[in-house]
Order: C-alpha cells, then sequence, then structure tokens
C-alpha cells in the first residue's frame, strides 16, 4: 500500500518551471531517501507537497488527494514537513516551539510526554527550555526543527537535510531516531539528503532527482552499489 | 601567555590570535577561556559539537558579539576595540552559518557589497563627487565579475539570490567574502546542502583560492571528508572550551573528541 | 529589476529619455492648463519633492517616518521667516530652508538610530503631531496662527510668461534637482548599501556599511528634500499658516509615498498626483460623503496596486512592453515567493 | 449681463469649508447657507435690485479647515467654476489666506465666519458677518461688573486667534474695574480631554470660568464644573454654547450657565415665526445638524444676509455687490434677536453687520433671556 | 499638593482613555502584526450604532452587547473583504488600507449621523467622592477596573493558552505557522474581530467622557500609540499601564511645567515614550526580537 503517490508533479515559481512532470511514490511505512545534485528541485518538490507553493498533478496521500488542500489541512491529515535551513520559530521559546509543533494533537498528556520524551533524547533543548529559538545554534535550531515536526506524530515526516550543521554525532543519533520512529510509530519518512551513505543506509527505496525529475530509483541496496550514485553521492 | 611580537624574529606571529576568549549570554556561557591562534597562510578547521560556541567565536572576531574577556589580535593589533563595520577593511571577511545572503538582490549585487569597504565611499560622496563615485563603481564591477567567474557564478549574476538554491547560496556568499580581498577568511558550514561530489570540488576550490589570493582560512564545518582532507590543523570545541587541537590524524583518533563529537562510526 | 547597476548601458538611456519626455511634457503644460491648475500642478510638484525624500527613506533605507510634514513645514517657516521677517529673495531663502529641514532631520535621525521600525514609525508620527503646536510656541517667529505671508518672487525679465508660470517652473526645477539627485543615491555602491541596511543591518555592518552615517545621509537628504519642497509652497501659496502643517500632511506625504510606490522615483509625482486630485475629486462627487469616496478609493487602490502605482505599471509593461520604463526603472524587485528566502531574510544563524 | 457668474436667470455663489476633518463641526456653516438657499430657490429665487429673480446657485468645496486648501479651492471657484461671488468661508487664518487673492482678483468676499475684526484691516473685497470676540468679552465684562463685581476668573481659551482676541478682549474690559482673571488655561483640538487644565483653574481660586472654546471642550468644561464640585458662575462664548453640544454634559449641569447670543433661541417649541421657518426650512433641505447647532443657525442667517444684499444690489456687477454688502442700512433677518440688525459703512470703516449681543441663562431645558441687548454698533472693541 | 494628587488622579482618568485604545491597538498587533490606523473609527462607528439602538429604546447594556457582536462581525468582514487580499503584499500597503479605514469609518459615521456630539450613557452610577480634596469618580474607577480586568485576561490568553500562542504565532511567521498546521487565516479573522470587540468596549467605556461624535477616537491616536510603544506591542498590561503613566506624566507635567503649557503637551507623551525606549528599547513590557547572525 503507498502512503503518498506523486503523479505528473509539476511546480515552480512565477513563470518559471522547476519540477517537471515528477512521479514517484513512497510506501506506507517505509523510510524513502530522495537524492539529488544542487538545484535539482528536491526543495521544491516537498514544499509542493506540504502546500507551501502551488502545483499542478497528483498527489495522493493515504488515500486522499491532496491538489487544493491548503498546508494546514495537509498537516492535519499528518504530512509534517521540517523544512529546509531549519523552520522554527525565531521570536518563540523552545518549549513554545515544541507546543506549537503539537497545535493539531488534542491530548494534552500525549504534549507533555512527547516534550519529555524530546528533552531526553536532546538534553541541550532541555537546558534552553525558556530560550528564544533564535538565539540557538544552528545545529541546536535543526534539532527542534525535527523534533517540533514529529510533536504532532505525523503519519508521514518529510524532512528536507536534516543532517544540515548537525554534528556527526548527533546526525547519527538523529538517523537512529528516524528508525526508530519508524519501528515504533509507524511513521512513513521521506529523507531528502546530501549524506547519501547515511540516508541509504536507513532507508528501504530511493529516488535520484536531476533537473526537476527522477533519474534514477531503485532499493537502497541496489543504489549503494551503483556506480553513479557512488561517484556523484558517496563520494567513494 | 602573552604572545610578543617578536620583529625580524623567526617565528612570525599568528595572523589570527584568540586568547583567554569569553562570552555569556544571561545565563549561558557560550565561550569560555577559548585560546586559539592561526598562523599566515594556513587553513585552521574549527570544530565542536552543536552549540560549542563555534559560531560566536566568529561573532567575536567579527565583533558581532561582545566579549567578556580576553583579547582578539588580528596581525599583531587588538581588534576586540574595533566597531563592528571596521573589521572587514581589516582584513577579516567571513561566511555566515544561516546565510546572509540579500535575497532581493542579485547575486552580483550581493557580491558587490562585499567591496563595499574598498571603493564604495560615504552617502553624500555620491552627491558631491560623481565622477569619482562611477569610476570606483565601474572597478568594482570589473573585480566583482572576475570573482562571480572565478568561482562558476558568472551565469547567475543577474539572478536575484533568493531564487537560488541552497548550496550556490553559499557559494555566493563565498564569493562576497573573496569580493572583500580579506586576508583571512572565516567559513561557517561553506558547505551545506553539497553532495559528496560537490563537497569534493568545494574542497578543491577553496584550496585554489587560498593559494591565488593568499588567504588564512578559518573554517568550521560539520562534513569531516572535507575537514580532514582540507585542514593542516584542527582545533576542538566543547561546550565553550578548548578541548583539543592538532593535526587531523590526531584529533581523528583523540577518544575526547571521538566521544564528544564524532561519534562511533568517525 | 535592479540592474540599472550593472548595466549602465541601455536603461540608463531609457530613463534619462523618459525623464527628458517628463520634463518636456511638464513644460508645456502651462501652455495649455487654466492658472489654478497651474496653482494644483505646483503644489503636486512640492508634494513630490517630499515624497521624493521619503521614498529614500521609506523605500530605499527601510525606515519609516511619519515626520516628513514637520520636516515641510520646517521648510515653509524658514522661507517664510527669511522673507517675511527679514525682508529676503524668497528665492534665495530656499537653500537655507532646504539645510534648515535637513538639520533638523539629523536632530531627529540621531534618536531614530536607536529605534526599530514601529517605534520610530510612532516616534516621528507624535513629532508630526508636535510640529505645529511647536509652530504656534514660537509666535514671536511664526506669527502663531496667524500666519506668514510671503511676496511671491517677480519673474525675471527675461521671462517671456506669467508670474504663475515662474513660480510652476521653480516647481519644475525643484522636482527636477530632486529627481537627480535621487537617481544618484538609489544608484551604484550608495543605493546598495541603503538596501542591505534596511534589508538587514547587522549583515551589512558586516560588510563594513557605516549605519550610523549611512542612516542619518538618509535622513538629511530626505528631510532637505521636504525642506526644499516646504519652501517652494510658502512661496507659491504666498501664505502659511501652521494649521497648513498639520500631521494629516505628513500622512497625506506617506500615503502618496505609498499609493506611487514606495522605491521608485516615477511613482512619487503619481503618489502626489494622487493625494493632491483624488480627495478633491472625491469631494466633487458629492462634499458630504467625499471621505468615504475617497477612503474607498484608497483601499480599492492598494487592493488593486499592492506594490503602489509604480508596481501596477511594471505589471502593465510587463504585459505590454516597456512604454512605460520611467516609471517603473526603479520598482522594488519583487520578493521571491520561496521560504528559504525568508529564512535569509530574518538571518538567524 | 454684467459679470462672471451671473445671467438674468441666476447668480452662482461659491462657499468653502470644513466638511470634514477634527473641525467638521463647522462645517454646519455650509449646511445651514445650503437650507437657507434652498428656501429661497423653492420659493423661485431672489429678486434683485436689477429686477431680475435670479436662483442662487451654491458651489460648495471642502477645505477641512485647510487654510490652503481653502486657497485652492477658492481659485478654482473663481477661475474654474466662475462664480460671482464667495461666501460665508470660515477660518480666521483661511480668510487670511486668500485675502490678497481675492482682492487682486476683485471678488467678493461676503459675511466669512470669523470674530476677528482685525482680519479685514486693509482688505477691500471682504466682510463679516458675526460679532467681534472682543464684543462678546466686553459683554461678559459688563455683566460681571454690574453682578459679581469683585469676581476672580478663570479663562479657559482655545489656542487659536479666536482664542487669543477674546482673551485681549476681555483683559481690555476688566481694566479699571475690580474683576480679575486669576488663571487662563489654553486648550487645542487635539487635546482628548481637559481635566488638567480645568483642575488647574479650579486651583486657582477663581468664582466665575469663561470658556471660549469649541462645544466639545465647552460641554467638557461645564460637566467638570459641576461634577467637581467647583461650581463657579460659568459663561460660554456662543461657540461652543448651544444646547444641542450642552446635552452630553447632562443638562442639569449646565444649568445657570450664561452665554451671549444674536440669534434668537431655536427650540422646537418656538413661536416665533421665523424660527418655525427656519424649522420647516431645516426639515426640507434634510439638513445634517441639529436644528439647535448655532454654526447651523450661523449659517443659515449667512444665507439669509446673502439673500438681502443680493435684493439690494442694483447692477449685476461685483462691485455693486460689495458696495451692496459694505453699506447696509439696519437690514433685518428674521433668526437674529429683535433689535439686532445688519449695518454697515464702509466709509467709516465698519464692515461688520452684527454688533450688538444679548446674554442669555440656560434654565436645565433652555436659554432664558438675561437683560437687554448689547449694542456696541459702530464701535466694536479692538485689541 | 493637593493640586498635584488631584493632577495625578485626572492623569489616570485620561490615561485610562488612552489605555483602552492602546489595548485594541496592542491586541490586533499581537494577533495580527498590523497597527490598525482605523481602529479607532471602527470603534467610533460601532458605539454609534449601539447609542442609536439605546436611542431607539433598547436597554443599555443589550444596546452594547449588539455593539460588541457587531464589532466581531465588523472586523471579521473588514478583515476579509479588504485585509485579506492585501495579507501577503509589502506591509506599507496594508498600513495605507488601515488609513483608507480611517477615512472611511470617519467618513461613515459622519454621514449617517452628522459632526454634533451625542451624550452616550456611562455604565457606571454617577457618583463621585472627595477624598482629601481630591475628586473621585465612580464612572473613572469603573472604567479603570474594567480595563485592568480585561487587560490582564487578554495578557492570560495569549500567554497561557494555545489558542493565543497559534494567534501569535501565525502573526508572527505565517508560513511556518501553516507548516505547523495552524489556519492562519482564521486566526487572523479571530483577530480582527476580537480587537474590533475590544475597540467597541474601549470606545464606549470612554465615549460618556470624550462625548459620541466622529471624530471622538482622533485625537486619542497618538498618544495610544505612544502608551503601546511604551508599555511594550507584546503586552496588553504594558499598554494599559502605558496609558496611565502617560497620563499622569501628561496631565501633571502639563500642569506644572510651565513653558510647556497647553501647546506642547502633546510633547510630554512623546518624550516620556523616547526616554522609556532608552532604557528598555523593547518599551516597559516588550520582549526585544533577537536577531542573531
Ligand atoms: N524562490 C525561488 N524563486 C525562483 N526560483 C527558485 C526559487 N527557489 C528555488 N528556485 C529554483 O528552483 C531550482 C530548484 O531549487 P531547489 O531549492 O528545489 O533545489 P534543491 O534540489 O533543493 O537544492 P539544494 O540541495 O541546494 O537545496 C533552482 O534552480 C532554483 O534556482
Ligand atoms: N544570543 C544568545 N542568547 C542566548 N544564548 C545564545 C545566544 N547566542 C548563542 N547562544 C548559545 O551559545 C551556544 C553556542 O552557540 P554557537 O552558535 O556558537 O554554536 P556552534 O558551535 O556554532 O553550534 P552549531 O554547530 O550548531 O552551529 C549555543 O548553545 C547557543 O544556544
Ligand atoms: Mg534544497
Ligand atoms: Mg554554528
Amino acid at each position: 500500500m503507498s502512503m503518498l503517490t506523486v503523479e505528473g508533479l509539476d511546480a515552480g515559481y512565477g513563470a518559471t518551471n522547476v519540477l517537471r512532470k515528477l512521479s514517484f511514490s513512497v510506501q506506507r511505512g517505509a523510510i524513502v531517501a530522495l537524492l539529488g545534485a544542487n538545484g535539482a528541485g528536491k526543495t521544491t518538490a516537498l514544499r509542493a507537497l506540504s502546500g507551501e507553493i502551488p502545483a499542478r498533478g497528483r498527489i495522493a496521500f493515504n488515500g486522499v488527494e491532496l491538489a487544493g488542500l491548503s498546508a494546514a489541512r495537509r498537516v492535519e491529515l499528518g504530512l509534517a514537513l521540517v523544512p529546509q535551513g531549519r523552520g522554527t520559530f525565531t521570536d518563540f521559546t523552545v518549549e513554545e516551539n515544541l507546543e506549537l509543533g503539537a497545535y493539531t494533537v488534542a491530548s494534552r498528556g500525549q504534549i507533555a510526554a512527547d516534550i519529555e520524551r524530546w528533552y531526553a533524547l536532546f538534553p541541550r533543548l532541555r537546558e534552553r527550555r525558556r530560550q528564544p529559538a533564535g538565539t540557538l545554534s544552528g545545529g541546536e535550531q535543526q534539532m527542534l526543527a525535527i523534533a517540533r515536526a514529529l510533536m504532532s506524530r505525523p503519519r508521514m515526516l518529510m524532512c528536507d537535510e536534516p543532517s544540515l550543521g548537525l554534528a556527526p554525532a548527533i546526525t547519527q543519533e538523529m538517523f537512529a531516531i528516524f528508525e526508530r520512529v519508524n519501528a515504533e510509530q509507524g511513521t512513513t519518512i521521506l529523507i531528502v539528503e546530501q549524506n547519501a551513505e547515511l540516508t541509504l543506509r536507513i532507508a528501504s527505496r530511493g529516488y535520484v532527482m536531476e533537473v526537476g525529475e527522477i533519474m534514477l530509483e531503485g532499493s537502497a541496496a541496489e543504489l549503494l552499489a551503483s556506480s553513479t550514485i557512488q561517484n556523484a553521492y558517496l563520494g567513494a | 601567555m602573552k604572545h610578543q611580537a617578536i620583529p625580524g624574529g623567526a617565528a612570525a606571529p599568528p595572523l589570527l590570535e584568540i586568547e583567554d576568549v569569553s562570552v555569556r549570554f544571561g545565563g549561558v556561557q557560550a565561550l569560555g577561556n577559548v585560546t586559539l591562534s592561526v598562523e599566515a597562510g594556513e587553513i585552521c578547521g574549527l570544530i565542536g559539537p552543536n552549540g560549542a560556541g563555534k559560531t560566536t567565536l566568529f561573532n567575536c572576531v567579527t565583533r558581532m558579539c561582545g566579549i567578556t574577556g580576553g583579547a582578539i589580535r588580528f596581525d599583531g593589533a587588538r581588534i576586540d576595540t574595533l566597531p563592528a563595520r571596521d573589521i572587514i577593511a581589516a582584513g577579516v571577511a567571513r561566511t555566515f552559518q544561516n546565510l546572509g545572503v540579500y535575497p532581493r538582490m542579485t547575486v552580483l549585487e550581493n557580491v558587490m557589497l562585499g567591496a563595499h569597504h574598498i571603493w564604495g565611499g560615504a552617502t553624500l560622496d555620491t552627491l558631491l563627487r560623481p565622477r569619482s563615485t562611477d569610476r570606483a563603481e565601474r572597478r568594482m564591477l570589473d573585480w566583482c565579475r572576475d570573482v562571480l567567474r572565478e568561482l562558476g557564478l558568472e551565469a547567475v549574476a543577474h539572478e536575484l539570490a533568493g531564487a537560488m538554491p541552497y548550496a550556490t547560496l553559499k557559494r555566493i556568499e563565498l564569493a562576497r567574502a573573496l569580493a572583500a580581498r580579506p586576508r583571512l577568511l572565516l567559513l561557517d558550514e561553506p558547505a551545506g546542502g553539497l553532495t559528496h561530489g560537490e563537497v569534493a570540488e568545494f574542497g578543491e576550490l577553496v584550496r585554489r583560492m587560498r593559494d591565488r589570493h593568499q588567504l588564512t582560512i578559518l573554517l568550521v564545518e560539520h562534513h569531516m571528508g572535507l575537514v580532514m582532507s582540507l585542514c593542516g590543523r584542527l582545533a576542538v570545541l566543547h561546550l565553550g572550551r578548548n578541548l583539543a587541537q592538532g593535526t587531523p590524524a590526531e584529533i581523528r583518533a583523540h577518544p575526547d573528541v571521538i566521544g564528544a563529537y564524532l561519534g562511533r562510526a568517525a | 529589476m535592479n540592474t540599472i547597476a550593472i548595466q549602465p548601458g541601455a536603461p540608463r538611456l531609457a530613463l534619462s529619455l523618459g525623464l527628458i519626455m517628463a520634463l518636456a511634457g511638464l513644460a508645456v503644460l502651462p501652455a495649455l492648463l487654466p492658472s489654478f491648475m497651474l496653482l494644483q500642478l505646483s503644489l503636486t510638484l512640492t508634494y513630490a519633492m517630499a515624497i521624493l525624500g521619503l521614498n529614500l527613506l521609506l523605500g530605499y533605507s527601510g525606515q519609516v517616518c511619519l515626520a516628513q510634514g514637520a520636516f515641510f513645514a520646517c521648510g515653509a517657516y524658514t522661507t517664510g521667516i527669511l522673507a517675511a521677517k527679514y525682508g529676503w529673495d524668497p528665492l534665495l531663502t530656499l537653500p537655507v530652508a532646504a539645510l534648515a529641514a535637513a538639520a533638523v532631520g539629523v536632530l531627529i535621525g540621531l534618536p531614530a538610530l536607536r529605534l526599530g521600525g514601529l517605534q520610530l514609525a510612532i516616534m516621528t508620527f507624535g513629532i508630526a503631531m508636535v510640529a505645529p503646536q511647536l509652530i504656534l510656541k514660537l509666535e514671536r517667529y511664526t506669527n502663531g496662527v496667524t500666519g506668514l505671508g510671503i511676496d511671491q518672487p517677480a519673474p525675471p525679465a527675461w521671462f517671456p510668461a506669467s508670474a504663475e508660470v515662474w513660480l510652476y517652473c521653480l516647481c519644475v526645477a525643484g522636482a527636477a534637482l530632486c529627481v537627480l539627485l535621487m537617481l544618484r543615491l538609489v544608484r551604484g555602491d550608495t543605493g546598495r548599501t541603503l538596501r542591505a541596511l534596511r534589508d538587514n543591518p547587522k549583515i551589512a555592518e558586516a560588510l563594513g556599511v557605516n549605519l550610523t552615517r549611512t542612516r542619518l545621509a538618509v535622513f538629511a537628504v530626505s528631510s532637505g528634500f521636504a525642506g526644499l519642497a516646504g519652501g517652494l509652497y510658502a512661496i507659491v501659496n504666498a501664505y502659511i499658516s501652521p494649521q497648513s502643517f498639520l500631521a494629516a500632511k505628513s500622512i497625506e506625504i506617506l500615503i502618496g509615498a505609498i499609493v506611487g510606490g514606495i522605491a521608485s522615483i516615477g511613482g512619487a509625482f503619481l503618489g502626489a498626483a494622487f493625494v493632491v486630485f483624488v480627495p478633491e475629486w472625491s469631494a466633487e462627487i458629492d462634499p458630504a460623503i467625499g471621505g468615504l469616496v475617497y477612503g474607498c478609493c484608497l483601499i480599492a487602490m492598494m487592493l488593486l496596486a499592492r506594490q503602489g502605482l509604480a508596481g501596477l505599471a511594471a505589471q502593465l509593461r510587463r504585459r505590454f512592453g516597456a512604454r512605460l520604463a520611467p516609471f517603473t526603472a526603479f520598482q522594488r524587485p519583487r520578493t521571491p515567493a520561496a521560504s528559504n528566502n525568508q529564512e535569509i531574510a530574518h538571518g538567524n544563524t | 449681463a454684467g459679470a462672471q457668474g451671473i445671467t438674468d436667470t441666476a447668480v452662482k455663489i461659491g462657499v468653502s469649508g470644513a466638511l470634514t476633518g477634527p473641525v467638521a463641526a463647522v462645517g454646519a456653516v455650509v449646511e445651514g447657507i445650503r437650507v437657507r438657499v434652498a428656501a429661497v430657490n423653492a420659493a423661485g429665487g431672489v429678486k434683485m435690485g436689477d429686477g431680475k429673480t435670479r436662483s442662487i446657485e451654491l458651489v460648495v468645496q471642502d477645505d477641512a479647515l485647510d487654510p490652503q486648501r481653502t486657497m485652492t479651492n477658492v481659485r478654482k471657484l473663481v477661475e474654474q467654476s466662475g462664480v460671482f461671488a464667495l461666501a460665508g468661508i470660515a477660518g480666521t487664518p483661511n480668510n487670511q489666506a486668500i485675502g490678497r487673492y481675492l482682492d487682486q482678483r476683485k471678488v467678493p468676499n461676503l459675511f466669512m465666519y470669523s470674530g476677528v475684526h482685525e482680519l479685514a484691516d486693509g482688505r477691500a473685497w471682504l466682510i463679516g458677518l458675526v460679532p467681534s470676540f472682543t464684543t462678546e468679552a466686553a459683554v461678559f465684562a459688563d455683566y460681571l461688573k454690574k453682578n459679581k463685581p469683585d469676581a476672580k476668573l478663570a479663562l479657559l481659551y482655545v489656542n487659536t486667534e479666536t482664542g487669543q482676541t477674546f482673551q485681549a478682549g476681555l483683559r481690555t474690559a476688566i481694566q479699571g474695574s475690580k474683576l480679575q482673571i486669576v488663571a487662563a488655561q489654553a486648550v487645542t483640538s487635539a487635546d482628548p480631554t481637559i481635566d488638567t487644565q480645568l483642575s488647574t483653574l479650579k486651583a486657582s481660586g477663581a468664582d466665575t470660568l469663561v470658556v471660549v472654546a469649541a462645544p466639545k471642550q465647552s460641554a467638557q468644561a461645564v460637566r467638570f464644573a459641576a461634577e467637581s464640585g467647583w461650581r463657579p458662575v460659568t459663561m460660554l462664548s456662543y461657540i461652543g454654547a448651544s444646547p444641542s453640544s450642552l446635552k452630553p454634559a447632562g443638562l442639569a449641569n449646565a444649568k445657570g450657565v450664561i452665554t451671549s447670543a444674536f440669534a434668537k433661541p431655536v427650540t422646537a417649541a418656538s413661536t416665533d415665526p421665523a424660527v418655525r421657518q427656519y424649522l420647516a426650512d431645516h426639515a426640507a433641505a434634510k439638513a445634517r445638524f441639529d436644528t439647535g447647532d448655532s454654526m447651523g443657525q450661523i449659517g443659515y442667517i449667512t444665507g439669509e444676509a446673502l439673500i438681502r444684499t443680493l435684493e439690494a444690489v442694483k447692477q449685476p456687477t461685483r462691485q455693486a455687490l460689495i458696495d451692496a454688502a459694505q453699506n447696509m442700512n439696519q437690514v433685518g433677518v428674521g433668526l437674529l434677536l429683535p433689535g439686532v440688525t445688519l449695518t454697515t459703512k464702509r466709509d467709516s470703516g465698519d464692515i461688520y453687520p452684527i454688533e450688538s449681543l444679548q446674554l442669555f441663562r440656560f434654565d436645565g431645558e433652555q436659554y432664558q433671556a438675561l437683560g437687554g441687548l448689547v449694542s456696541f454698533e459702530g464701535r466694536t472693541p479692538r485689541h | 499638593m493637593e493640586l498635584f494628587l488631584q493632577q495625578t488622579v485626572d492623569g489616570l482618568a485620561s490615561g485610562a482613555v488612552y489605555g483602552a485604545f492602546a489595548l485594541a491597538l496592542v491586541l490586533i498587533h499581537r494577533a495580527t502584526h498590523i497597527v490598525n490606523f482605523g481602529q479607532g473609527e471602527m470603534a467610533t462607528f460601532t458605539v454609534y450604532v449601539a447609542w442609536q439602538l439605546a436611542e431607539w429604546g433598547l436597554p443599555l447594556w443589550l444596546a452594547l452587547a449588539a455593539g460588541a457582536a457587531l464589532a466581531f462581525v465588523l472586523g471579521v468582514a473588514v478583515f476579509r473583504a479588504v485585509v485579506r487580499p492585501v495579507s501577503r503584499a509589502p506591509v506599507e500597503t496594508v498600513v495605507v488600507v488601515t488609513l483608507g479605514l480611517f477615512l472611511l469609518f470617519d467618513a461613515l459615521s459622519l454621514w449617517l449621523w452628522g459632526s454634533d456630539q451625542r451624550a452616550f450613557p456611562s455604565v457606571f452610577p454617577d457618583h463621585g467622592w472627595t477624598v482629601g480634596g481630591v475628586r473621585l469618580t465612580a464612572a473613572m474607577l469603573g472604567v479603570l477596573a474594567v480595563l485592568g480586568a480585561l487587560a490582564i485576561v487578554l495578557g492570560a490568553l495569549f500567554r497561557y493558552t494555545r489558542f493565543g500562542l497559534a494567534m501569535r504565532a501565525s502573526a508572527a511567521e505565517r508560513e511556518k505557522s501553516v507548516l505547523v498546521g495552524i489556519r492562519v487565516e482564521t486566526m487572523l479573522m479571530f483577530g480582527w474581530g476580537l480587537a474590533a470587540v475590544v475597540g467597541f468596549l474601549a470606545a464606549a467605556l470612554v465615549a460618556p467622557r470624550l462625548f459620541l461624535s466622529p471624530v471622538m477616537m482622533a485625537p486619542v491616536l497618538i498618544y495610544a500609540l505612544a502608551s503601546a510603544t511604551l508599555g511594550g506591542w507584546d503586552s496588553p498590561v504594558g499598554a494599559v499601564l502605558g496609558g496611565l503613566l502617560i497620563g499622569v506624566a501628561e496631565s501633571v507635567g502639563a500642569a506644572f511645567l510651565s513653558f510647556i503649557g497647553a501647546e506642547l503637551r502633546l510633547a510630554i507623551p512623546i518624550a516620556v515614550t523616547l526616554a522609556i525606549l532608552f532604557i528598555r528599547p523593547a518599551g516597559l513590557f516588550g520582549k526585544q526580537g533577537v536577531v542573531r547572525v
């Protein structure tokens, strides 16, 4: 069963079209990697999926057609996005950021428990809980952004370069967390990443984008072994 | 502890000396007695876990945040008393971790801002001395076009910077910093958003720039491949304090660094 | 888009051509219009000058100053006092008016260095409110509520047309001067640093821009324009009183600037025409509901032209070719729709 | 016909007033003129001195009381609309601004609404209407000299020519008497509340409060005087004393307030034929002001004065019009108090038609006459 | 001394007027990041409607309730009709729209009800006490009490409720709010409605004192703006305290500094606010935004 099916997606900015009939799908409960060079249109694709920019084409999410639905509605349906380059509310405290992340969650108990959980995983965030997110370091903000997205307990999480600005140890931890969330909560995860190796290790499937379309796809193992990937993304 | 400048001595003084620098933000001790020196001509790496204070240290050097203790010397002279706007003219240029590009300006305009301190005049000069202003503008334009060409950005020179993908923005920042003709370049995570292949290319580029423009570079980066291959020497910060210094090989094997920063798979 | 600085050739030519055409147009108008229209056009030009000054602050350096009417008053009273009380030739008072207003501008610019956008707007609005009261208070020089009458300068012997046309030509000359200065300021390095300061002052400082000096200079030029405009206004009207410089004047200038397009030179003139003529037309419909019509006009205008009239012209130009070039050359580039750009604009690390 | 703006069937009159803006209340003057003119037009027009009956075409412009806008309006009225004359332009600086232009163009500026007579000095084409504020000050002083000879006065004045003229007049008028001004405070139309001034006045120990201010501030003063337990003898200038504007102060609080007037008190129950006519005209024209609004009444009187003057004009020229206006001999106007007439005499410098006033006291519902008419005909005090 | 105390009390009374208006301004700023220059005129319009209803014989409290309901509808309608279409345009565009609202509602009230001032009934009894030579009125104390309560409730709404948090978020960062599932447009719409209601309440509280007229609120605008700035644009409580502070400073200053007199009274709020801003750049209760690079 596929969680997300994208068919013939066209999106761009003003007159320029960045995506060209992009099509791919993500299986329910899978971790999928979306790779591609700088400027390939990965960020644009995620924004189109989250409803941040208008798009043409079919997006079926969990059996619901997303075209025409507002971005907020898509979050309610369970599709969360961690935007590229951190999307924290800079003037709001760390804790308020987490609470905002759980805006669509009704249960107060669950919110409190989740906040505790993220504080336990990222003790730095607990130390900074009363501090405006804008004063955090780059990496700390990235942790916060991801934690905030997961606060909504999404069905599917889309992460735009989660490792950006994270120290190696934290990057590893972050990917472990993705695996855990995926395993424990059944959250489907779509990761856009430059760190292809790490991503493909936890992913079951991968797509490679080039100038707005999927150029290559396959299982993670196939891609890890593929020579094109080796050269361009794994830095052999 | 005080480093004495030895005129004509065998050991030339380091280009940048950071001595016992401390910074507090309210209850947060972002830096505590950090000491670091960068020799002229080297590429020095600065690494450390998230929140270790690397960006803050950059901010101290460029005077974008005040220090509560210690001293910063550039080329033997104290710079921690200069106003922020004079740092770039002193010869220190930087890039910003979370992008300091002007999205509503074109790429070329962004880069030309870097050269402002060289050719730019005071606001009223434009009115009072039109001819020399125009001449300066032309010089600036030529120089910045060259820089863009070197960085392979000439194709997008007239595009709005805001329309560029993340990695290109990082490169535009680098171009702007280079346009300032600095002696010391502070790079804060310049390789963000690059694929492995691109990272390698980028390393080459930095080395080339260093040689061509006789730069000294202090590099913050979490991309270990890049740091290890590019830097001659690494300094590690942890919780706002010096943790270790040494060659890449030494650092890679340093148990404290592995524990605090690199993690198991390094 | 802001490519003027980079491609000095073509657009500059188009621009000068446009300007020459505009000037020529302005020059033949007197022959075609009744004299009271000439008065209104002269007033429009003085407004346009004040708006140009405000554009520099608002559009290019991002500082919301609502005291432009106060600088205007400062210029008008400098001219008025020198002419009426000390017998100066009104024309000679004009440079003094500009300088006096510029000095006051710097004075007000000093605290402005520390204020945020909204705070600056409100404090300067307060200054605009206090200005007429201050004029009353300084009754000894300003004649208080009685106001000052000014003898209008006679045209020189060589001038072929009437005194009214002469006054009008003075205004055209003043406006042309402001446009020229403005063009120089918003182009090239100065223009870039101004925009950099506007969009992200911290980064600009790191790039070596002297925030204090630049902002004060901008304040000086901006209020200088308003002062010159005020001086001309006093001459054209031949009479000034505090009633003419209420805070509403500053608001009118603000509206003119925004309706025209805050970073546009041609827009300043369109905006000035808007604030001079539209309220009048709407009052013509029915004096009792003039305000209603004007309010609706204003809102409708903003719904129609979100980037001001200059922005609208740019849109039309994109559709219908380059005929409107002079009005759009300095239009602010469209903000890219992306939100990672938002991130950049906030400049957090 | 002779001049611009006048044909055999119509005469065009321009008006500029504050229809909008912070002092839009003054715009009632324009409305009042409109009411009177509408009535005469409905009756067929004005039978002018040259034997022709003409209807009056009013051209109204809004200036929000900004002199510069008055200036553009007037030029537009004269040069574009081609009016024959102007009437009822409100505001001292406003009339100041247009004085020179109208003199140059030789356009009559009739019955401007300003109580500052000095304004007319040296102007040939202008004529006022209402009494000077110095007159009102003198009438107030006279009353106090007789009824409260050792009164300690607190003066609340609006900080415009109006208030300053009144103050100067009052100081002149009390010279040589035991009356003394123990405190004076200015208000502006930008003051949202004026308690500060009033508290200061109260603290001065004054037992008499004289107010020359707009309706809003006058009413606020009346209420303060009552609510604070001060209860001085309160005298309001006619510019802020109409019963309708006192209502928000509480009519009970306004009981005992003294004011001066030259127009008949207007009440719905009045039986005076002129008042009834006014009420009928007001209703017919759907006027946008209260019948009790003194500004509106002044406008109505202005309209009436205009009609009377036109009736006296022998030739359809501007010169004839200004001649007629500047040489009126006891012309009666219905809404004016009995005994008050329009009289001017250019040769002796008297271009102010109304120069007498009568005091009134508010009884909690309406104004009752207090003593007889005080006339300053031809001898308005100057300051 | 007595005069000083009296001036202080008078200042508090005027300050309540400024604070009430400032409260409405701060509310809409907090909820939408807009300074609505038309706020006072919209409020005046709704108070006129309530007055008209009362004139037609409706009991006062019912007229007030109807006015508040109308205010909410009006706020929402104004948002939908003219603010939402420009909500993605540059801020200055929105500023002009609110100036347009100012003109529009000012003219509308003038057109419908004329320029005459009206007596608006007070909800508080007509009592007064003289304590140590200083005059206190029930109306003033009542207004202060209601205002204080309103400010605290609104402050708590923003600070402690999810709704308030979401409202602040949508005002501060639209794009990011959408990404956490907040319906920003709805929030903004509520913000406008709520602010219109608070504006109505504020205007209805002060109308008996200022007298109802189309231009009733216009002279208060600058005082209210200064109060909000002084208090810090984020804080409802700050707005009210700022208003009181300015009221007292103005009253005492104008009474005891002779060179200020009537003409320069207006300079007092400006000067006081500037002075405070130099000590606390974000105002008394404002939080300074963080700009890190
Ligand atoms: N706001 C914008 N306006 C116009 N064009 C844009 C905008 N944002 C991105 N683009 C263009 O869209 C294309 C794809 O950009 P996108 O950011 O999606 O790439 P990406 O694959 O995410 O790259 P990176 O790995 O560097 O983040 C680029 O060519 C870019 O120039
Ligand atoms: N203005 C501030 N107020 C409060 N705390 C701050 C401020 N600026 C920085 N900090 C704190 O100081 C610490 C150091 O931040 P800094 O940005 O220097 O880290 P960094 O080493 O660059 O980390 P990263 O690798 O994540 O970018 C962080 O924990 C941050 O929360
Ligand atoms: Mg991307
Ligand atoms: Mg950092």
